[in-house]
């Protein structure tokens, strides 16, 4: 193949290198036929600066209201279940931090603790308090990348670099822990990579006593702006039992006034013992478990997680071999084991099928939660306006890494 | 009066507002056709500053490219398949059509020089706005109120007309 | 973890549902206790679950499907994770279908998540869903080929002549002179 | 430091903000002064030049100060446009190039002229290529009625001293709809074509209400020229007491803040840029256009910020009336003050949806500036004894 | 000075381009346009003759009228055409009959 046909310079587009007869399109849920008078397909995304990734939408038009919407998922599958079935269970874990690639603490700790679990092993009580402190941590980074594109989605633009500057300094102390800002390959089965570095938790105490003070900023100067609240407070709206139906997890189902938080109601690694408070959806403005609840929930989230952050930091053993439960070989006994833990984005579960003796997992499924929460998305979207398809999707807090896995 | 300058300008504006009005009547292209429209009303704007009324060249330009021509591209753009962009027209019965305006025209011409219209230089005429002001809420004061209520019980039909029926 | 014991829970559904001794299987000492049942029982199974207000199964937590190739005969298991929020207690449905043009009753009428998970089963398995209402594949492109964590699928050299065998494409198009797309002036 | 200043309001007034603004008085001050130097060499040739030729030399001077002002000003307004969006959010904003990032806008239009221009294949050529053009024409035509001072003659320093100045203001602003409805279809471009239809919709919507707050100037000035309309907001206390604004308290100040709100949706400023909606319509009717073209498009939306804010500033504020006598400096001052306002609410506040902007339009200000003109004429008529 | 006639001249011309709008075209939308263009000049008849025989703004006060009119027109015309799209799928004026009952 010519250079010229190549790159695209007749005009083509580059996949010309590749093929000149590409199958007809048939990913389309909407046929042109079948329109009515005013109707129009409008494809929104893969590349879109608002779908949060490569989510594609198609949408169904009316003038500006959306007749009919439907997500097309797929385009960042690299099906790391196939992939887990070639390695080793520790090898496992950096593919699990390209799932949720914004909150990866959680994804390594659930997969860890769902190995952990099928050997029948437990943790030190350091590694665990080291462990309670990431993820939450990464929670109030996951809901800080959350809040600020939210307001980039209505159209606020400084919330977002206000949230992202917090952000930063919470990815400063993770890349001080593991070396790494995104994906950190920290959570290891039976225990953490490494130790938790001199001075590390006056820094991060210091983070919390700072960062509280603009969270109070970035919450006054957006949730509850008039324009704000009009936008997002009687839209996409997921009733309760819509939520149980879809089998919505975590800040989405809290969201819908479902008083329902893993860490309180089924506690792991020693939940039970921190005292906080689980958020929930109140339908201050507008019917529960609309766009703003969502959104409010994640906010006063951050709250708490400074509040379990302090205590953990509090009663964290000051000595304690981080590698103490390492197993040098992880050879389970066979069988099977289902997990889930409270991830920021919602019950993330691994369901993990081990051959005898074997070192590499038979199975490895993960069940995400924006997965979950996207196949309801047709629902509530049906008879918006094309500005409000962008706050749902920003409302849910998708990320696409783990749709697609 | 008006300088030699101006007469030229005159006289190429008229070109421009006749050359956009036969685009109009005979080009094939919906959107472009109503872009040539707005020249041609701008034209007719010229036209009255000219004539020295300098309120009605305001109003024109206001309501004619302002109001009517954007209604009339939100007419094209909804009334068609709304993602073919060449939107094309046709013609029908052009030789009977071209006859008969041909003949208006013609007689048009014909009546215009055959009289005398008394034509007389007023001088400048000044602003115009404020006499306007008070022969239309004075003398015409009944065309005035006519013409509001008019304009209120066509936006009322209209809404009515493309109002969506339930159920359709 | 309040609601009721694995055992109370496998036994109210088998007994709802009428199965003899043969008919189903369970695990009540695993970690997560299971019960295996016939396909074609499915969806009267998830109904008596859903349905029956001391079990009260609100959500579907979770489907997966394993690939049993060696089993006799062998088949794919679908396994349901099923949780009550109401109940806070746990079971885990299984059912096996043929490998070979299985087909199971979709639970999409029962609990709408089953949709896409039934979807995903689908396009990485090959487990139809009969009565699904959008029955295409989710993750992978329309004409992919196979289902590929089937455990022995096999890599297809190219998908419309984009190489998608994974190692060396890059280096083969390198070494046969081909642009890579990498690189400045590549 | 972020703690100590909890509303972002206060951070405009933040340490680090003073030299910026420092400098932004400075360059535009420089920008103010190519009128105020007009004015002088009129001064001076006063008396050299033929009357007949005043008035064309008049013209001539005008224009190249405008032409002047037009090509400067996006340059300067887009630098300080994101200095103050930087000092909102926190950071710095341009640093690199020149001091304090103020040739940073040189760089970026060298950039933008060098950029491929590209029109895509299934576009209409005519029309895309149209449309930015129409847009700055428009932008840029109906600065020729804003004059910036009167010589001690008596003669009014504008390009045209139209009798019909505000309905030439009004009726000229309605193009740069066309012009926006013009690029969406010509983009060929389902995005281009909503942000076009919503720009078009909303523009001939809030033309309405700004026809009537105009208006409302006008009956109580009693003339459509606008030298007359600043000559009547002469004097008073301190100079500032004949303010439109201050007159007839609240009424005008109400019509001030309503004109303000038309102004920003005219211009499809944050929270009215639905047209342009990043976050929903990609970049909306611009989403084709590059290099030039898009430049074009900037200087037109730039020129506009502008325009609204100086005819603001005219009607309202006393245009070159103030405290220290008349002085076209003042009304750069205003005008440039109104901008760096819309600029402050385009980073503080989320973007309205398209029904609720034009709920705010038909509902809210249309209703509310009838009310305003039916008072205000009410109250003119008892006062002509009438 | 341009004489009257040439005013007269030009909206002779705009109307009968106007008037050959109105018979051939197809399509309703242009046929509006068209309209357009005869209320034009018409308009610069009733201007020009104001301002070269009259000498005082009367003319322009109907001018005026007629633009209010023709938006009256332009807004009720395009409703029409709007409810004519909706049930042929079309704006051919030739089947506007078929709106009939």
């Amino acid at each position: 193949m010519d250079r010229k046909a190549a790159t695209g310079q007749d005009g083509g587009p580059l996949v010309t290198l590749y093929d000149e007869q590409l199958p007809p399109d048939n990913s389309y849920a909407f046929s042109p036929e079948e329109l009515e008078e005013d109707e129009m397909i409008l494809n929104m995304g893969p590349q879109h600066p608002s779908t949060h990734g490569v989510l594609r939408v198609e949408l169904k038009t009316d003038g500006e209201i959306v007749k009919d919407a439907r997500p097309h998922i797929g385009y960042l599958h690299r099906n790391f279940e196939k992939h887990a079935e070639n390695i080793d269970y520790q090898g496992v874990i950096p593919f699990t931090d390209r799932m949720d690639y914004v909150g990866s603490m959680g994804n390594s700790l659930t997969y860890a603790m769902t190995v952990e679990k099928l050997l029948g092993i437990g943790v030190g009580e350091r590694v665990a308090g080291i462990r309670v402190i990431t993820a939450e941590l990464q929670r109030i980074a996951s809901h800080l990348l959350a809040m600020g594109t939210y307001g980039m989605d209505i159209g606020a633009f400084t919330p977002f670099l206000l949230c992202f500057q917090q952000r930063e300094r919470v990815l400063d102390l993770f890349e001080w822990l593991s070396g790494a800002r995104l994906l950190y390959n920290y959570n290891w089965v039976g225990g953490v990579s490494h130790d938790l570095p001199d001075g590390w938790t006056d820094r991060c105490t210091r983070f919390l006593d700072e960062f509280v003070p603009v969270l109070d900023e970035v919450d006054s100067l957006l949730s509850h702006n008039r324009i704000f609240i009009r936008r997002t407070a009687d839209v996409g709206v997921i009733p309760p039992p819509m939520a149980v139906d879809y089998a919505l997890s975590g800040p989405n189902l809290r969201g819908s006034g479902h008083d329902w938080d893993l860490r309180r109601d089924d506690p792991y690694l020693g939940y039970e013992g921190y005292d906080f408070d689980v958020i929930t959806g109140t339908g201050e403005h507008g019917p529960i478990g609309s766009c703003w609840d969502r959104y409010f929930v994640r906010v006063r989230e951050m709250y708490e997680s400074v509040k379990i952050v302090r205590q953990a930091l509090a009663r964290l053993p000051a000595e304690g071999d981080v590698h103490e439960n390492v197993p040098r070989f992880v050879r389970p006994k066979g069988g099977e084991a289902y997990l889930r833990t409270e991830a920021p984005r919602g019950e993330l579960g691994f369901y993990i099928v081990a051959e005898p003796k074997k070192p590499i997992p038979y199975r490895v499924k993960g069940r995400s939660p924006c997965f979950v929460a996207m196949g309801l998305f047709h629902e509530i979207t049906r008879g918006e306006m094309i500005a409000d398809i962008i706050a749902i999707i920003g409302s849910l807090d998708i990320v696409l890494g783990e749709i697609d896995r | 009066m008006e300088s030699m300058a101006a007469q030229a300008i005159f006289y190429v504006v008229a070109a421009l507002v006749l050359a956009s009005a036969l685009y109009v009547v005979l080009g094939s292209n919906l959107v472009h056709a109503a872009f040539a429209l707005v020249a041609a009303f701008f034209g007719v704007a010229v036209f009255y500053v000219y004539l020295g009324a300098d309120f009605l060249a305001g109003a024109q330009v206001l309501i004619y490219v302002g109001g009517i021509l954007t209604l009339l591209l939100f007419g094209v753009m909804l009334t068609n398949r709304i993602y073919d962009l060449k939107i094309r027209t046709g013609k029908v019965q052009v030789l009977p059509g071209a006859l008969a305006s041909g003949l208006v025209f013609a007689l048009l011409i014909w009546i215009i020089g055959a009289v005398d219209w008394g034509a007389m230089d007023t001088g400048d005429p000044g602003p115009s706005s404020e006499p306007l002001g008070r022969l239309l809420v004075g003398d015409y004061v009944l065309a005035f109120e006519i013409a509001s209520v008019l304009l209120l019980i066509a936006l009322m039909g209209a809404a009515m007309l493309v109002r969506r029926r339930s159920g359709s | 973890m309040g609601g009721l014991g694995a055992e109370a829970i496998v036994e109210r559904l088998v007994s709802g549902l009428g199965l003899g001794e043969g008919d189903f299987d369970t695990d009540l000492a695993a970690a997560d206790p299971w019960v295996r049942i016939p396909g074609e029982r499915l969806v009267e199974a998830a109904q008596i679950l859903k349905a029956d207000p001391d079990l009260a199964f609100d959500t579907l937590h979770c489907l997966s499907g394993v690939d049993w190739p060696k089993d006799d005969p062998p088949a794919v298991e679908v396994v349901y994770h099923l949780f009550s929020l109401a109940k806070k207690h746990w079971i885990v449905l299984k059912t096996r279908v043929p490998r070979e043009g299985g087909c199971l009753p979709t639970l999409e009428n029962v609990w709408k998540a089953a949709n896409w998970h039934e979807r995903e089963c689908y396009d990485l398995f090959g487990v139809r869903f009969e009565g699904h209402s959008d029955h295409r594949r989710i993750l992978l492109p329309a004409d992919w080929p196979g289902h590929p964590l089937l455990r022995d699928w096999e890599w297809p050299e190219t998908w419309h002549k984009i190489p998608v065998k994974p190692g060396r494409q890059m280096t083969d198009r390198a070494e046969k002179g081909q642009m890579t797309g990498v690189g400045p002036f590549d | 430091m972020i703690t100590r200043f909890r509303q972002v309001e206060m951070r405009l007034m933040g340490p680090l903000t003073a030299i910026p603004i420092v400098l932004a008085v400075a360059v535009l001050g420089t920008i103010a002064a190519l009128p105020v130097l007009a004015m002088v060499i009129s001064e001076l040739t006063q008396d050299f030049i033929p009357p007949g030729l005043q008035h064309l030399v008049t013209v001539a001077v005008g224009c190249a100060g405008f032409i002047g002002i037009l090509a400067l000003n996006p340059i300067y307004a887009i630098w300080l446009e994101r200095k103050v969006a930087a000092h909102v959010q926190d950071r710095l904003g341009p640093m690199r190039v020149g001091w304090h990032g103020l040739l940073q806008s040189f760089a970026d239009g060298i950039k933008l002229l060098f950029k491929e221009d590209l029109v895509p294949k299934n576009a209409d050529p005519v029309l895309f290529r149209a449309a930015p053009m129409l847009a700055i024409v428009s932008a840029f035509a109906a600065f020729a009625i804003v004059p910036w001072g009167v010589r001690s003659d008596g003669a009014v320093l504008a390009v045209a001293d139209l009798n019909i100045g505000v309905l030439y203001f009004v009726a000229i602003t309605s193009l740069g709809a066309l012009s926006v409805l013009m690029a969406g279809w010509g983009s060929n471009n389902k995005y281009a074509l909503y942000g076009g239809m919503r720009a078009a919709a909303q523009m001939v919507s809030y033309e309405i209400p700004t026809a009537i707050l105009v208006l409302l100037v006008v009956a109580q000035v009693g003339t459509l020229s606008i030298p007359e309309i600043v000559a009547a907001q002469e004097g008073g206390f301190l100079g500032i007491g004949d303010w439109l604004i201050f007159q007839m308290f609240p009424l005008n100040l109400i019509g001030f803040v309503l004109f303000f709100i038309c102004g920003l949706a005219e211009t499809n400023r944050t929270p009215f840029d639905i047209p342009e909606a990043e976050s929903e319509l990609v970049a909306g009717f611009h989403t084709e256009y590059s290099g030039m073209r898009f430049a074009f498009f900037f200087l037109a939306e730039y020129g506009n910020m502008l325009l609204v804010s100086m005819l603001a500033a005219l009607m309202f504020l006393g245009g070159w009336v103030g405290p220290f006598g008349s002085n076209p400096l003042l009304l750069f001052v205003k005008g440039f003050g109104l901008v760096v306002v819309q600029m402050w609410l385009r980073w503080t506040l989320p973007r309205l949806r398209v029904d609720q902007l034009m709920a705010v339009c038909w509902k809210y200000v249309i209703p509310i500036s009838f009310f305003l003109l039916l008072v205000v004429a009410g109250v003119r008529g008892v006062g002509a004894g009438w | 000075m341009i004489p009257l006639e040439h005013y007269l001249y030009i909206a002779a011309a705009l109307f009968a381009l106007g008037v050959f709008g109105v018979l051939t075209r197809r399509n309703a939308v242009s046929v509006l346009m068209s309209i357009e263009l005869i209320f034009n000049s018409a308009n610069i008849n009733l201007v020009a003759f104001s301002r070269y025989v009259e000498g005082a703004v009367g003319g322009q006060v109907f001018a005026l009228l007629v633009i209010v009119v023709a938006a009256c027109e332009a807004a009720v015309a395009l409703a029409i055409v709007m409810s004519l799209y909706r049930l042929l799928k079309e704006v051919n004026i030739d089947r506007a009959s078929e709106l009939r009952g």
